[in-house]
């Protein structure tokens, strides 16, 4: 009849009204700088370094696959040299321009020794548009730990891919 | 308790009294009205605002503001001081004069209606002999102003939310105004004050079959009058970006927001008064009693907002005219056979001519009722 | 109270000045649409003047009718006769000069008159209430209040034939 | 009290006002406003009479009643006219309109 479906309608949202003063359940927000939703394991967000042991030892070797395919061209890497001039495997500087970045992943894909993974960190805001949000090599080098902290079954994945091809010499067992 | 208000201003004119002129004490009475009111509407609609979104909030399963202050108890004032900072736009093909002059002139009818509200015993800053009349017709001035800020803004969703404003209210007025006649029709007065009075002892005028509906016209047409939702179509946000103040920002801007809510809130007084019986309740102290009927009027009002989607234009004038607009004829006829005949039959008469209004009307518009919906893709 | 009437009369006064002004902005300013504001401003001034005057059920009325329809109407129709987009409704007065002398001639007429006539006045004023009003209205003018009701019908029922496009 | 002259001569100014409107606007809607403002000077007159005068308050506020429904009525009426001479003539200044005139 003329107006039901209106009382049906209001009825719910007075439901959801007193209901929200007792159940969890209709009361979704989250009072996000006290409380806050853990990341789910698969989000991701801005990139960073990895390294096994020491920072100074990453897993990178400056092969600049990763600057080549980013397609903001965020990625700016210098290798390193020793006295002679001979290049080294490792970078002299890695910056990420984090305010050209867009999330995309692809260095994450394509990077060929597992050394560039995408972070949880969200929390990013800065004072300065230009340098602050530039991140140099110091900022971006994360351990091991950190990236099974945030993606533990990524992680183990690519822990045991690495450690099979340390002991590569051997040959493949079966097929 | 029940005339502690009254009390107080009664011997702050006795202290006033010892030493200055009669004509001052009056003047001191009449400042002391007038500051009450202007202090109690402004901060009713910034509270407002505050309730508004909390209660809204709490049905959409959010917190609503509860960050400046305990419970966001401060939200108004931040609100507030933020509108003030903000810059002051006027268009540059504006009428400039007109532009300004909408959001103030819309403010003084929305302060001069609480004059006749009665908050409770002898709680009336005027007791006008034609207290409702005065208030039907101060609020229907809003309409023009409105259309004045519309035209001013020299913005087609402007004009566009005038003219619908224009139409709306046009058409709300008529079923208002008569909703309001089968309660004059039984008090024999226009008079507010007269009217609580009438309602004494229980005799709640929504208790009354002709009552229940008048209430529900009253009110409905009053929620139209202060464009609310449903009836908000004049700034309608979906449609015509904010209708008649989409050009206005800052504190013009909230000024038009002041008018609405304290409307909202006067309207809802005055249905309590002249439906619910006023500041008519066992117990606790009149004003108490007034308060907390309008207020929970004011909360109806509010679940609309967080119920109902708009009307459409032909549905809001089709509402009005061919449902809102006879039933309240028949009202009238009701009330009449209700004031006729002897008590215990005379409720039963007005209740049988009020359902039968209902009936006819239900199935005179039928036609034009949304028809039940069947997805096709969804069966089987 | 007695002692507060001259502060009545003062507000009355005061109320006088702002109706006439007003009214002369009406009818002499250049942009239609703020002369439609203006004659607002008249008819709410002439409102409260009623009030003074104890006529609280015309004042209602007046604002009602002159403030809510009909000051509706003039708006309406200054945008349905304008071009929308132009931002002045120019309007302009002629022929001031032979108005004025018009003006005279009334005035010269009208003023000696008021001042001459013998006024019977009221000791005590007339106080009447709404509800006398109506008893007056349906009593002994029942007539001439069913033929305005007649004329405001045909008035209606005229508007509407004469405005709606033949389209 | 104010006087009573004081009252009448404000009144005859208003009405005066607004003949001169009446008179000198060119615009039928702008005359149409210089008569409304006509027919409250006389309005207010009645009023006062009606509180002041030695005649039947009920009388002159009834009469009052009367010129603003006329009021209304004319104001629709007039209105409607306007528009309809917008429609055919593409003006409503009054000098521009000879139809009848060659």
């Amino acid at each position: 009849m003329f107006g039901f479906g209106v009382l049906k309608g209001m009825l719910v949202t007075i439901q959801n009204f007193f209901a929200s003063y007792f159940s969890k359940d209709h009361l979704t927000t989250v009072q996000y700088p006290e409380e806050r939703l853990s990341a789910k394991e698969r989000y991701r967000n801005f990139p960073f370094l990895v390294y096994d042991q020491a920072p100074e030892d990453p897993r990178c070797v400056a092969c600049d696959i990763c600057a080549k395919e980013c397609p903001p061209k965020c990625i700016t890497i210098v290798r390193d040299s020793d006295a002679e001039g001979k290049p080294l495997k490792r970078p002299k500087s890695f910056d990420i321009d984090y305010s050209i970045c867009m999330n995309c992943g692809i260095c994450e894909e394509v990077c060929p020794f597992d050394a560039i993974f995408m972070d949880h960190e969200f929390e990013l805001a800065e004072y300065g548009r230009f340098e602050d949000l530039m991140y140099h090599k110091d900022r971006l080098l994360k351990p091991n730990d950190h990236f099974k902290k945030i993606r533990p079954t990524d992680a183990t994945r690519i822990d045991a891919k690495l450690a099979a091809k340390t002991q590569k010499p051997a040959p493949p067992v079966g097929n | 308790m029940d005339q502690l208000f009254v009390n107080l201003k009664h011997s702050i004119l006795i202290f006033a009294g010892n030493f200055l002129p009669e004509w001052a004490v009056i003047l001191i009475s009449i400042l002391i009205s007038v500051t009450a009111i202007a202090v109690f509407g402004p901060v009713t609609m910034m509270y407002l605002t505050l309730l508004e979104r909390k209660f809204v909030g709490r049905i959409q399963n959010r917190f609503g503001p509860n960050r400046v202050g305990k419970w966001g108890l401060l939200q108004p004032l931040a609100d507030g001081v933020k509108m003030l900072t903000k810059e002051d736009i006027v268009p540059k093909g504006a009428d400039h004069f007109a532009h300004f002059l909408a959001p103030v002139a819309i403010v003084i009818p929305a302060l001069l209606v609480f004059a006749v509200v009665p908050f409770g015993r002898n709680m009336v800053a005027v007791d006008l002999s034609i207290g409702i009349l005065f208030f039907l017709a101060l609020s229907s001035t809003t309409t023009i102003w409105i259309f004045v800020a519309a035209w001013a803004s020299r913005n087609k969703f402007s004009l566009l939310g005038g003219l619908r404003s224009v139409a709306q209210m046009v058409s709300y007025e008529i079923p208002m105004v008569l909703s309001v006649v089968p309660v004059l029709m039984v008090v024999g007065s226009f008079s507010t004050v007269a009217i609580v009075e009438a309602q004494s002892g229980w005799n709640w005028f929504v208790l009354t079959p002709w009552g229940l509906i008048g209430f529900v016209l009253f009110f409905l047409t009053g929620v139209a009058e202060v464009n609310r939702t449903p009836f908000d179509l004049p700034e309608g946000e979906s449609e015509i970006v904010a209708g008649f103040h989409t050009e206005y920002s800052g504190m013009k801007f909230a000024l038009f927001y002041m008018a609405e809510f304290m409307n909202s809130f006067t309207i809802s007084a005055i249905v309590s008064t002249v439906y619910l019986g006023g500041w008519q309740g066992p117990w606790l102290p009149g004003w108490l009693w007034l308060l907390i009927k309008s207020y929970a009027l004011i909360l109806v009002m509010m679940w609309f907002r967080g119920t109902l989607p708009r009307f459409r234009v032909d549905q809001l004038m089709g509402f009005a005219w061919k449902f809102l607009l006879p039933l309240a004829l028949l009202n009238i006829f009701a009330a009449g056979v209700w004031l006729a005949f002897a008590r215990p039959v005379n409720y039963l008469l007005s209740a049988i001519i009020v359902a039968l209004a209902l009936f006819i009307l239900y199935f005179a518009n039928r036609p034009d009722m949304p028809k039940k919906r069947v997805y096709r893709y969804a069966v089987e | 109270m007695n002692s507060f009437a001259p502060l009545v009369s003062v507000v009355q006064y005061v109320l006088m000045f702002i109706v006439l002004g007003a009214a002369i902005v009406t009818v002499s300013i250049g942009n239609l649409f703020r002369a439609a504001i203006f004659l607002a401003f008249t008819l709410l001034g002439v409102a409260g003047l009623y009030f003074f005057l104890h006529a609280d059920f015309i004042a209602a009325m007046q604002i009602l009718i002159y403030v809510g329809a009909i000051m509706t109407l003039v708006i309406f129709a200054v945008m349905l006769t304008g071009k929308m987009q132009d931002p002045l409704v120019a309007q302009s007065n002629r022929q001031k000069i032979p108005a004025f002398i018009i003006l005279c001639g009334v005035s010269a007429f009208l003023i000696p008159t008021i001042l001459k006539a013998p006024w019977r006045t009221l000791a005590t004023p007339h106080a009447t209430t709404a509800a006398n009003l109506g008893r007056a209205l349906m009593g002994e003018f029942v007539f001439p209040f069913e033929i305005v009701s007649l004329v405001l019908l045909v008035a209606l029922i005229g508007a509407i034939a004469t405005a709606r496009s033949d389209e | 009290m104010m006087s009573i002259n004081h009252f009448l001569i404000f009144t005859t100014l208003l009405f005066l006002i607004g003949l001169y409107g009446a008179l000198s606007r060119r615009n039928m809607i702008g005359i149409l406003m210089s008569i409304e403002i006509m027919l409250n000077a006389v309005n207010l007159n009645f009023i006062f009479f009606s509180r002041f005068l030695d005649v039947p308050a009920e009388t002159a506020q009834v009469f009052a009643i009367f010129v603003i429904v006329l009021a209304a009525a004319t104001a629709a009426v007039g209105l409607a006219i306007v528009l309809q001479i917008y429609r055919n003539q593409k003006t409503i200044y009054t000098d521009e309109i000879d139809l009848l005139k060659w």
